[in-house]
């Protein structure tokens, strides 16, 4: 894939795409990895006034480059922080509706952007591949008003049915989200390696709006795991500029994330 | 007297928020600038308790705009209530307790306008009160609690009684109170609004959560890097906040923990006016004090240094 | 009555007789006046492992003597507190079941101990006279595992029916309060400046257990506006010492509550 | 998997707690006398979070007492949940995830216990589980919320959905957790058991409202006085906490705000451990950190003042 051609990695793809997706004047619900280095590099390039709230219960840091955290709960992911309200009431500003965007990933992903990051295969109770679990990305993708989903794209990432619903996107399209009782929110956009996603407005079904750079709609096909619904506006997405992966690799020297 | 559906309403309400820009950016301004963001009609809720930490210039302020069918609530009203009831400022008043304290017995005013329903009062325990700005805060339309089963009160503001889903028991379901405005006084803040807030916290907290806009005064402006650096003081953050404007003794006469004590000597002295001329004592008041100083250090000069300089001794001294 | 025969104040004998329900290693949700002093005065007697908690949010607080507190949130009822959670969290505790004893006091008090403090005559929405209303007299009554109503005895406070039930004593009596979903707590003593009330463990109704020294039983009939129920041990309370005496006018030596 | 009952029984954790003394008096006491109070068969919850303040010392002490029956319960577990299940403490987990970090991968000891069936793990958001604690530090059997819904987690614990009494939507009635024992690691208390803690407050203040007996480590015992000269510091009242042991470093290797840095070199030797040697190698780690040494002291000395001085220095400057 293009990004790759450039030199650029797959993490560097995702943070550069997913901060393109924060706006200004905004807040973003970010863990580690890339959804850290998307905030970041947004409120170096376009969005100053945009305001991090992290899991750990932490709000407004200013990350040290260099000394990115591992976690959402630790001195690195606190540092200059605006306030430390604790992780209970920190969720509870995205119950409230004080956060606009919420960045989540998961192993396993299907058409209406449902999320498992649970189990994999057996039985919930006897899996064959126990997963870490939710941690916030529940809560998150079912408070915050704007879900953008980042991740590599893999055909066995995206799967025609997830095993089980650990982050709920539009379950089974149409209304049943507000129905089960989400009255807010939803998936906005997948962002992935491979392109940008985006869903039917009726069906809520993940339709494909942009491809990166030197990707093809086959290749999207390929690698995804359910039918690819491609939206009739096609477009491309500008390739990273050297100023956002200068930015990215001056937070992150070591590549720790990147 | 029951609760409206918009006190309640967190769909609303959370709409309402989702559709505000919630900037890390620059809030503070004028005081007038502040309070032309409060509509006649408004719920607005003020925050600190009885007489400390009121936010007592962004009441005078508002006041001075002479607002009109106002619904007021804070968890235990001092004479900033009788200041709007007299002022035509409200048409219902929503608290657990009106009053100043034992050494002035009870409100004449709090009693006339009650009495008279001309001003209905609904009243909630202390902790319901707190618990409608909690749920609020939270988001969600009620929190369930046992205070207030078995009382009369339960009636007053229309809440309802529910069966815990696990253990059957009954709940009172508290319903949230989403204020349209709250006025609150803290300690310091910086430029952004991030608020921090020395001593008692009383429900400041969550009334800056609940509330639709957050108007704030604080008593010192301090650099981003002073709130960086104590960051687990900060209690209302920067994004919260709409308005905010510096005013060192932005709540005197009332006290302000660890800066200034309250001044009983002047509540004596407002009372006194009341027991002499009644609604006309407080319209005098209102006169000398709210609509007649047209900046805070006026309003500060009627007290005079002196008087302000023993609260601030007195202030410090209770917490040394 | 005897009270002031001694040179007793009623608030002294209040405070006395109230410091005397009051455990060691116990908490007490306690008001200003003579709810306040009675926990300062048993800290000093029995009870120096008692906490106190204050509806202003405050816990452990150690008064200055001579400078009391006119509410419960002012620096003057903090000073040198433990902890002040807020008004909002310490009503919390209260209700988890942390707070073993809870003072209160009344304009209105029936024979079940219900107290009004809201309204008295007409109409709840236009009375003839209004109240300052309940505070967190109701939360404290609601809450605490066992609740202590110090008042002054007239006859006018001691009435066949109040108004307006501000704060739930045992209701109609017998199981009338549990019914009603409240169930924890319930009104054990009522301290007057004429004797000491408990409740009949079946009908819930007030019974006169002890009388001051120097008052009869007529003399509690005579002021108190329902039939006055005896204990068939009705006993005599011992009179308020010099040690207890000293320690209120010390605590309070302006005789601002005294 | 089910809540049990004894999890949101608000009557019975109200009973308890009316039951026991709630004294101002001393609570300083041995490791060993703190972790007695924890019986078989106990659901105890651990606060912190992941490797911030974790109760190690107080874990430590609970294992080398070889318990059973354990339900333990923590909002992000790290490898101390890995601990009690190679060491047959627990019947079962509660959390919202379970691991050490990205740069560790999934843990080996998690997926093989679980997969297995042989200790399950109850799954709740973070959120939900952070209510779950809440709700029992409120005193009610639940709190209303929106998280979980729609999900398949709403299934996992036998969670309950409840109309809204006032607005009629749905809403997630999310069940207190009452644990029977908390484990809580602070900065600073008093001898009396007021706790202190700076930084980021996790869950810590309501898990010790919400447990039956609360057994707290800190790194620094204080004066009386210097406590209530900083009271709005406090987040635990000392008649909450049954046993407090001063314990310097006391969640090492995890991390303690401002005081000192998580060590993620000795998290990669434990992880390697279990890459060469599955269970046996938490086994061998458990013999060398955990049975092992018989003091605090000794068991700091395995990792070496240079370590401990460096985490020291890293966690300062961290702050600074």
């Amino acid at each position: 894939m293009s990004g790759h051609a450039h030199g650029v990695t797959p993490n560097e793809l995702l943070a550069v795409m997913g901060s393109r997706e924060l706006k200004d004047n905004t807040t973003v619900f970010a863990g580690v990895g890339a959804p850290m280095l998307a905030s970041g590099l947004a409120q170096r390039m376009h969005a100053p006034l945009l305001t991090m709230v992290i899991e750990g219960g932490i709000v407004g840091p200013k990350w040290k480059p260099g000394s990115l955290p591992i976690s959402t709960n630790e001195m690195r992911a606190a540092y200059r922080a605006q306030m430390l309200p604790g992780i209970t009431d920190a969720f509870l500003l995205a119950q409230r509706g004080f956060l606009d965007v919420g960045f989540i990933g998961g192993a396993q992903i299907d058409r209406y952007g449902n999320l498992n990051t649970s189990a994999i295969g057996g039985s919930y109770d006897k899996p064959k591949v126990r997963l870490p679990g939710t941690g916030g990305a529940n809560d998150i993708i079912s408070l915050c008003r704007e879900v953008i989903i980042l991740t590599v794209h893999e055909k066995r990432r995206f799967s025609d049915t997830v095993d089980f619903i650990t982050s709920p996107g539009w379950l089974s399209g149409r209304d049943a989200r507000r129905k089960s009782g989400l009255l807010f929110g939803g998936v906005g956009r997948v962002v992935t390696t491979m392109g940008v996603f985006g869903f039917d407005p009726e069906s809520r079904q993940m339709r494909l709006e942009a491809l990166h750079t030197g990707v093809s709609v086959d290749d999207v096909k390929t690698n995804t795991g359910f039918d690819v619904h491609v939206s009739d506006t096609l477009t491309t997405t500008k390739p990273p500029t050297d100023e956002e992966l200068e930015i990215l690799r001056m937070l992150d020297p070591a590549r720790q994330f990147l | 007297m029951t609760i409206s559906r918009r006190e309640y309403d967190f769909q609303a309400a959370r709409h309402r928020l989702e559709g505000k820009a919630k900037s890390a950016g620059e809030k503070l301004t004028t005081i007038d600038d502040a309070v032309a963001r409060v509509k006649n009609g408004d719920h607005v809720t003020f925050g600190g308790c009885l007489f400390s930490r009121t936010p007592l210039a962004l009441v005078r302020a508002l006041l001075r705009r002479r607002p009109t069918g106002l619904s007021i609530s804070r968890n235990l009203m001092c004479y900033e209530g009788e200041w709007c009831m007299v002022a035509g400022a409200v048409d219902k008043i929503v608290t657990s307790w009106m009053g100043i304290g034992l050494p002035w017995g009870l409100s004449k005013i709090h009693r006339e306008y009650v009495e008279s329903g001309r001003v209905p009062m609904e009243e909630w325990s202390h902790l319901a009160l707190g618990l409608r700005f909690r749920a609020a805060a939270m988001g969600v339309p009620f929190l369930p609690s046992l205070t207030m089963m078995g009382s009369s009160l339960v009636d007053v503001g229309g809440s309802k009684i529910i069966d815990c889903p696990y253990t059957g028991e009954k709940l009172l379901a508290v319903p949230a109170l989403f204020p349209d405005v709250a006025l609150l006084h803290v300690h310091r803040a910086d430029r952004f609004g991030n608020c921090q807030i020395d001593g008692y916290p009383h429900m400041d907290a969550d009334i800056a959560r609940a509330a639709a806009t957050v108007l704030v005064t604080a008593e010192e402006i301090v650099s981003e890097e002073e709130i960086r650096l104590h960051p687990d003081r900060t209690v209302i953050p920067g994004f919260a906040v709409d308005a905010l404007v510096h005013v060192p003794y932005g709540s005197y006469p009332h006290e302000c923990y660890g800066l200034y004590d309250a001044d009983p000597d002047h509540f004596s002295e407002y009372v006194d006016g009341i027991n002499r001329h009644g609604a006309a004592g407080v319209q005098a008041y209102l006169d000398r004090y709210v609509y007649g100083p047209p900046t805070h250090v006026e309003y500060l000069s009627l007290f005079g240094e002196t008087a302000l300089a023993d609260a601030g001794r007195r202030g410090r001294e209770l917490v040394s």
